[in-house]
């Protein structure tokens, strides 16, 4: 899932503050999950705003929405009657949902309420965590299930540095040190030899180093 | 001869080899490496460079090095995957080279949440091992890393560190295998302080035949505080140092710490070169390089031999 | 000027807060007028969006009251609540209304002579504080659009 | 819905004692459809429990969990409680008794009283208020109405008449009150009178009299309580200093150590001393150091063992074995001296304590034993009611029933369970058979209010003075009328009298209104009542709202009227609004399966099935094995000496003999479903392993224990190794052989309180006193040892200790570092080793018989399966863990689940038998209604907004909300118990708690702030 944090009030004010009638717009998918920007959220944000413009004696309109996903053109469409008497678009959606409606409703300001973060799983209830970078050359089978580019700080694809303390990263406690866990892994499986495989330096271009990438199905796409 | 380091000389010669570090100002003052240079001269056979040490911003690694082989040194090129793409390393290899410098070490680096400038992207395009394995193609087969072919390709004696005290344990024999099949020459250790359990690591070095495949030079720094003992104890990642060696420290007046570290830096260089494989010790005195003299001397490794 | 009257917002969970200010009216303990309260089945069951929109409607303070630790009739609803509202004095002091107007109380259902003492604390407290800057502003309003 | 009320004598219970016994009896007994009159000689009722601070094991006041949801249904019409009310005659016999009860006078009309405490605050010499002592038990009891106000009045202490009554505002006071009797016809009764506290005035060498520094441990709780008379400081009475050095004195009164002791154990005591010590450590930490001076530490009940290895470890309070000599206070000293000759030392030694706590035991008052005399029911030699080994609750009258402290000194679980299974009993007497002979109240169709505007009528109640009195209600009426939507706005006095009702029935139709506001008190009391009287005018009963303008305005805003009539508008506008998104709901009802599946066909799993189908219920009873009877089954002797195995076989023939009974043996249980009063259970029966389903409401667990066997002391090595269970059988079937014996050697504790199993096994001591008095009867030159840890021979089986004290057996304390050594010796005979702390010496005993007190341990790999296939909790020992350790120790955490004998944790057969009773009683109350009623506040789930992302998963604190095949969130209204957690967590606002939706909440704050902006 993508992940992503709501923006400091502040800089959503900065953004509509020189606009009265704002489209705040939630999206029910991923930013739902984690707790960023669905329904809940999309009323949260409203009211904060209120009275924020308000104790600073501004009254602004606020409009709530919220799309069953804002990456998706149909699903972007719907909101098309409600633009009219709308000055300003806030989306609470990651960075593909806020492009979404920006590339849609060319016409009105589209500002972002959340920061997007990264790819990541649920480790419990309220906790988020890295795990993808969406390098686009999957390294998994060969690393014990565990990714060394997002989960190693130094993003090492060949064994730990020296930093690695307890199970540990040197960065932080609260990081695991990601080839602990490969090596772990990797001995539950009795695979400890695949550890000597040298991986060789990685093709960065299936990685956006080749520029933004596109996936076509060629049996799909119309 | 790979090459015309006069390190792999000395190694390749059965001596134990000595070497030391130098970390380059933060600022333009070239007569700060150049001070520092002078200390080291005719006690260490290499000149190690450091780079961006604990992701600081100094002057560079290929700058400072070019100082010393200027002045009849034999720098040793330290290198970290963390602030460069593989174009810019490749190129800098080119650059050392041209200026007489044929010792590097392939690191991954510090992590830039340590060191000044936290905000920094960190680049790992390539990692320490992969960083080795591009030296070695770039000397052995005289291409770049992208498959092209170099005119006069740099001929580097290729070093890369290892931690024996790092968690997995483990692994860290495994790791440096695999340093050695991506090519490594050398390898300076982290400093050791836990004696026993570098002789386990040696062990499992042994065991794999590691020790002949590649020069280990041993790591050493001298304490010069019962309180930077126990600093590099709680708060340096990757670093072991047993409370008996803090206690030791602590024992003394602290006006005699800093000549019981030296004791203690000493006392291991000498245990450690009874040790099988060792073949070698580098010397961190972090900052205090005018006591590199006394401990190599005292450690027994003068003169320094001299090779062609 | 006459004096401030803050109005404050009471979330009391049904098993306990609730029937604590049963009790103090059992009681007959004088409390300020105030304070008005919102029943609600668990104080787990206070939604951020209740506490803001109270704010956003002009409330000078807001507190959601539940069982003592321990004794949530759903095992945990208090803790979840007293996280929430620790999580939303944040967002209150973000806003600029400030996170002191917010506050979480434990209470057993016997303990009506301390809702009362809350309940006045939390006024004078509030009183203390003055208006919130929305109820400030939202008072002006409607001066203006009387005049 | 609500029942008519069916109290006659024949469906009436006399309940005598209002503590916890009495209120669960009372409770039991009114939730399955009988009345039930309560008399208290006390002002109000609670017990002694109520003066607790907090209770063992989970160190919390946990009063509130004895009776949830009482006040939601009619059931408290079923109740009449008689305070200040004594016993004086008894006629009839069982199924038609008289009783006469005289009734002291309070001196306060209940009715008109309000509790305000005016009079309380002016004359403190001559009114009483005794609200219970804790802070929290009145309204804990969730039952406010029922509960007397706690004020009365001593009228001989009364100097100026006149003054008192003008003072009262009410005009409650009645000085010319007088004594009443009355004549109270039931068919049957349970005397629950609770015990008294040993006072230990007369031991002038514990210095309590003179020293205002010891205290008993009830006097300790009170200083330890908030709301004692310290406000829960705690500091010692003498100069209200913190102490540092408390020490606790063990069995004062009991155990007949003292002079006026009694001879038996009062059984709570120890448990009681670590709570307070323990309580204190952790409040205080290190700077409070407590110390226990003990005999036997008798932690015997279920996991109390652990709470004593806590109390040990983890709190460090300190533990003494031996009898303090005496307690004195040296002239000029600041603290107390106790002198104490410490285990195994020769010399006494003195030490200082700022506080002295005397843990004072039970007896049986004066009071009782005068009743027990009218009510002509036999007593045992200390005053206990008499009972048998197999009919623990029935007392030597038939009809009359004994729970409690009456019975014998015990624990509150042990009360709660004799509380149930007296209830059980006495409902067996009752002619009219049990089951709710009411019928629903007959309600007009339901009106259909979609696409109505909202047209919202307003009554608002003066409640007398209540709030009249503050409020002027017609002008707040007035008001309401003003408010958007509101059709009818009137005052209509009390709102609860059925005059009123009546009218406000009339009014909701003839005006056609679709919502409700009652202006007026609690909903929390009188919600019901009022749904109920728009639901008789053909509205959904859930298009109510409440403003509770008494509780929140008019009794506590009295001093300032203005504010307190703008606050009420406030209320009532915010009721309102609310009022207008209220929405109608359904309770949803489904019948009730009034079967009931017994697993298990040892004593308890009978006893409970023959209850059960006494009362008409059907009852499946699963066995595992081939046949009924259980671990009882081996047993021959019960410690009192009745024959078990005739008692045992007696209860295989009426299991047979029921027509309501079907017994289902080699029944493996498989699989189970459906909600609490529809259950499912299917299992495999038989060596075929066919498969059977039985449909079913309830579910008892009572598929006991196992013998424990462990691998110590040569068990199952040597043949003269064997266990007490084996020993019971030989002393009956081969009496011979016991005669030819020498010496018996008996080791306690084998297999338990051990780091494998740290649990009491509670029936071994008695067990081995049994025995050995069995021994010594048949051979009386045999020497018989017991090599014990603690002797836990607790509540009347002390009297057996004794006894076989007296009769020569040798009782040999060892600890758990230095065991008894155990070697095979000449002849067949066993070689036993170990110290004999008084001597100080090791003695060698060559046993002809070396018997193991191995007590029992969970059936483990069979709980697992029923664990894990019904969704039970256990506890790490393998036992069921029931819903409440003290309160409702017979009811699991899984409605519909009750548990009853060993499969809860060891227990004797008396104990069995009372925890069977008990579950048939909890079972009743549940299989007493004809429908399950799943309520209407639940969550509900819209699918269409749901993003499945588990958060209410994760949130709900009882695990019912999964993701279901559609890929949305699922919510089991059955099962929702309505908290609301779940929609408060949703981060796609899908989920609503209907009665709390968000549009209902927010409007309630809409309508608040309206005036204020405009």
């Amino acid at each position: 899932m993508i992940t992503a944090e709501r923006k400091p009030l502040k800089e959503i004010m900065d953004y509509i503050q020189p606009f009265n009638r704002i489209l705040l717009v939630g999206c029910n998918e991923c930013v739902t999950v984690c707790s960023a920007g669905g329904r809940k959220e999309v009323g949260l944000l409203s009211s904060a705003l209120q009275s924020a413009f308000l104790s600073a004696g501004k009254s602004i309109e606020i409009k709530e929405h919220t799309l069953e996903r804002q990456c998706d053109p149909e699903y972007v469409e719907e909101i098309v009657g409600m633009m009219d008497g709308v000055d300003a678009v806030v989306s609470m959606a990651c960075g593909c949902g806020v492009q979404e409606m920006a590339r849609r409703y060319k016409n009105k300001p589209v500002f972002p309420a959340v920061n997007t973060k990264f790819m990541g799983a649920s480790e419990r209830q309220g906790v988020w965590a890295e795990r993808c970078q969406g390098c686009g050359n999957c390294l998994l089978g060969i690393t014990g299930g565990i990714c060394p580019i997002a989960r190693c700080s130094k993003q090492l694809m060949n064994g730990p540095c020296g930093g690695s303390t307890n199970g540990k990263c040197e960065i932080s406690k609260e990081v695991d040190c990601a080839w602990q866990l490969i090596w772990d892994r990797l001995k539950m499986l009795g695979q400890e030899d695949r550890y000597l495989d040298i991986i060789p330096a990685k093709d960065w271009r299936t990685a956006g180093g080749g520029g933004p990438r596109k996936i076509v199905r060629e049996d799909l796409a119309g | 001869m790979k090459t015309n380091s006069v390190l792999e000389k000395v190694l390749a010669n059965g001596n134990l080899a000595v070497t030391s570090e130098c970390g380059p100002p933060r600022g333009a003052v070239p007569e700060k490496v150049k001070e520092k240079g002078q200390l080291l001269a005719g006690f260490v056979d290499a000149v190690n460079v450091t780079d961006n040490q604990t992701a600081m911003v100094r002057m560079s690694s290929l700058g400072a090095s070019i100082l010393l082989r200027q002045m009849g040194l034999n720098p040793l090129l330290q290198m970290v995957t963390r602030d460069r793409n593989r174009l810019a390393m490749q190129s800098e290899i080119l650059s050392a080279y041209a200026h007489g410098i044929d010792t590097m070490l392939c690191l991954s680096g510090d992590h830039p949440h340590f060191g000044d400038h936290p905000m920094a992207a960190s680049v790992h395009d390539i990692d320490s091992i992969q960083l080795i394995q591009m030296v070695k193609t770039m000397r052995d087969e005289g291409r770049f890393q992208g498959g092209a072919e170099i005119e006069n390709p740099p001929k580097m004696f290729i070093g890369a560190a290892a931690n024996p005290f790092a968690d997995p344990f483990e692994l860290r024999v495994m790791r440096l295998a695999k340093k050695v099949a991506a090519g490594v020459d050398f390898i300076q250790t982290q400093c050791i302080y836990n004696i026993p359990k570098f002789e386990k690591w040696m062990e499992g070095v042994r065991n794999r035949g590691l020790h002949e495949k590649c020069y280990i030079l041993a790591g050493v720094t001298p304490m010069k505080s019962a309180g930077m003992a126990r600093y590099m104890k709680n708060k340096v990642p990757g670093m072991d140092v047993p409370d008996d060696v803090v206690a030791r420290m602590a024992a003394k007046p602290k006006e005699e710490q800093a000549q019981e570290g030296v004791d203690i830096c000493i006392e291991t260089i000498q245990r450690l070169s009874q040790v099988e494989g060792v073949a070698g010790f580098h010397i961190m005195a972090i900052e205090w390089e005018k006591i590199v003299p006394e401990i190599v001397e005292r450690a027994g490794l003068l003169p320094r031999p001299q090779v062609a | 000027m006459e004096k401030f009257e803050p109005v404050i917002v009471a979330f009391c969970c049904h098993y306990c807060a609730y029937t604590a200010a049963d009790m103090a009216g059992s009681q007959r303990l004088d409390y300020p007028p105030n304070v008005k309260i919102i029943r609600v089945p668990c104080s787990g069951k206070v939604d951020a969006i209740h506490i803001l929109k109270a704010f956003e409607r002009g409330a000078d303070g807001v507190y959601v009251a539940g069982c003592l630790e321990g004794d949530c009739h759903f095992k945990n609803g208090n803790l979840k609540a007293e996280k929430q509202v620790q999580y939303l004095r944040k967002s209150l002091d973000e806003i600029g209304i400030g996170g002191d107007r917010l506050e979480m109380v434990f209470m057993s259902a016997g303990m009506g002579e301390f809702f009362a003492r809350k309940a006045k604390e939390m006024t004078e407290k509030i009183r203390e504080l003055g208006p919130s800057p929305v109820h400030t502003q939202l008072e002006q309003q409607a001066r203006q659009k009387a005049s | 819905m609500s029942y008519q009320l069916d109290n006659k004598p024949d469906n009436r219970v006399l309940v005598v004692g209002g503590g916890m016994g009495g209120i669960r009896t009372m409770l039991d007994l009114a939730e399955s459809g009988h009345s039930v009159v309560l008399v208290d000689s006390a002002r109000s009722i609670g017990g002694l429990m109520t003066q607790l601070d907090r209770t063992f094991p989970t160190n919390n006041c946990d009063l509130c969990t004895l009776s949830p949801h009482l006040s939601q249904s009619g059931r408290q019409e079923r109740i009449e409680l008689l305070t200040m009310t004594q016993i004086t005659g008894m006629e009839g016999e069982r199924g038609a008794f008289s009783v006469t009860v005289k009734t002291a006078p309070r001196y306060i009309d209940m009715e008109k009283c309000t509790a305000c405490g005016e009079c309380f605050k002016h004359f403190p010499d001559c009114v009483r208020f005794t609200p219970g002592l804790d802070h929290r038990a009145p309204t804990c009891m969730r039952y406010p109405q029922a509960i007397p106000q706690a004020y009365s009045v001593d009228m001989a202490a009364c100097k100026d008449l006149q003054a008192l009554v003008d003072i009262c505002p009410a005009k409650a006071i009645v000085p010319d009150d007088t004594e009443k009797t009355r004549t109270i016809e039931c068919g049957s009764i349970v005397l629950a009178p609770g015990a008294e506290v040993f006072d230990p005035k007369g031991l002038d060498y514990l210095g309590y009299s003179s020293q205002p520094d010891i205290v008993t441990s009830l006097e300790y709780e009170r200083i330890l309580s908030a709301s004692g008379p310290t406000s829960g400081q705690l500091v010692r009475p003498s100069d209200k200093k913190q102490p540092q050095k408390i020490a606790w004195i063990q069995c004062i009164g009991s155990r007949g150590i003292q002079k006026g002791a009694q001879s038996y154990c009062s059984s709570a005591c120890c448990m009681f001393a670590l709570k307070e010590a323990m309580v204190t450590k952790e409040r205080f930490q290190d700077s409070i150091e407590a110390t226990i001076f003990y005999m036997d530490m008798r932690t015997f009940g279920k996991d109390y063992e652990l709470y004593l290895q806590q109390a040990k470890e983890r709190f460090g309070v300190r533990l003494v074995r031996c009898r303090p000599h005496s307690v004195v206070h040296k002239q000029g000293a600041q603290g107390l001296e106790i002198q104490y000759l410490p285990e195994g030392q020769a010399q006494q030694v003195c030490e200082e304590f700022d506080m002295v706590v005397l843990s004072t035991g039970f007896l049986v008052g004066q009071q009782t034993r005068e009743m027990a005399n009218i009510l002509g029911i036999d007593l045992d030699s200390h005053g206990f009611a008499k009972t048998g080994s197999f009919t623990p609750v029935a007392t030597s009258k038939p009809g009359i029933y004994v729970a409690g402290l009456f019975e014998s000194p015990k624990d509150i679980p042990e009360t709660m369970v004799q509380g149930s299974a007296a209830a059980c009993m006495a409902a067996g007497d009752l002619s009219a058979k049990g089951i709710l002979s009411g019928q629903e109240e007959e309600f007009p169709p339901e009106r259909d209010i979609s696409g109505e505007e909202p047209r919202v009528g307003v009554f608002l109640c003066d409640c007398g003075e209540n709030i009249g009195g503050v409020l002027d209600v017609q002008k707040l009426a007035d008001y309401a009328q003003s408010l958007p939507g509101v059709v009818v706005a009137q005052s209509v006095g009390h709102g609860c009298s059925s005059q009123s009702m009546e009218r406000i029935t009339s009014i909701v139709e003839s005006e056609k209104l679709n919502r409700v506001v009652i202006g007026g008190c609690s909903p929390r009391t009188h919600e019901k009542r009022f749904q109920d009287t728009i639901r008789k005018a053909g509205l959904n009963p859930y298009l109510l709202e409440m403003a509770n303008i008494r509780d929140q305005i008019t009794w506590v805003h009295a001093a300032e009227p203005e504010l307190a009539a703008k606050k009420a508008q406030s209320l009532i506008r915010m009721a309102v609004g609310a009022a207008k998104m209220a929405r109608p709901l359904a309770d949803s009802t489904l019948p009730m399966n009034k079967n009931a599946l017994v697993v298990g066909g040892g004593v308890a799993g009978m006893t409970t099935a023959l209850e059960l189908a006494r009362h008409g219920h059907k009852v499946y009873l699963a066995e595992r094995s081939a046949k009924l009877g259980g671990n009882a089954a081996k047993l021959r002797k019960t410690l009192e000496g009745e024959d078990v195995r005739a008692f045992v076989n007696g209860l295989v023939e009426k299991v047979k003999a029921s027509e309501n009974i079907s017994v289902i043996t080699g029944a493996i249980i498989v699989d189970h479903s459906g909600i609490p009063g529809m259950f499912k259970t299917g299992m495999q029966v038989g060596p075929q392993m066919f498969y059977r389903q039985v449909e079913h409401g309830v579910t008892v667990l009572a598929t006991g224990a196992l013998g424990n066997h462990p691998d110590q002391y040569l068990l199952g090595k040597s043949d003269s190794v064997i266990t007490q269970l084996e020993m019971d059988s030989l002393i009956e079937d081969k009496p011979e052989k016991v005669k030819s014996w020498s010496n018996v050697v008996m080791i306690q504790c084998v297999g338990s309180r051990s780091p494998e199993n740290p649990n009491c096994s509670r029936i071994c001591c008695q067990a081995a006193v049994k025995n050995a008095l069995r021994i010594v009867e048949i051979n009386p030159d045999a020497r018989v040892f017991v090599l014990y840890r603690d002797m836990r021979t607790f509540g009347l089986s002390e009297d057996y200790y004794q006894e076989a004290r007296q009769k020569g057996v040798f009782f040999v304390r060892y600890s758990q570092d230095a065991p008894p050594k155990v070697d095979q010796g000449q002849d067949g005979c066993v070689k036993v080793v170990f110290n004999e702390p008084v001597i100080g010496a090791d003695l060698e005993v060559e046993a002809d018989c070396l018997c193991l007190s191995t007590g029992l341990v969970a059936d483990d790999e069979n709980n697992e399966d029923l664990a894990l296939i019904f969704k039970l909790p256990r506890t790490k020992d393998g036992f069921f863990l029931e819903d409440h350790v003290k309160l409702r120790p017979v009811d699991l955490p899984v409605p519909g689940f009750f548990v009853a004998g060993t499969a809860h944790s060891p227990k004797n057969i008396r104990d069995s038998i009372a925890q069977a009773q008990a579950a048939a009683s909890r079972a009743r109350t549940m299989l007493a209604a004809n429908e399950i009623s799943t309520g209407a506040a639940v969550a509900k789930v819209d699918g269409q907004k749901c993003a499945a992302c588990l958060i209410c998963v994760r949130a709900c604190p009882f695990g019912v909300p999964f993701i279901n095949a559609e890929g949305y969130s699922q919510i089991d209204p059955a099962r929702c118990r309505g908290c609301g957690v779940c929609a408060a967590a949703c981060p796609a606002k899908a989920i609503q708690l209907m009665q709390f939706e968000d549009d209902r909440i927010l409007a309630k704050l809409e309508s608040l702030f309206e005036r204020m902006v405009a």
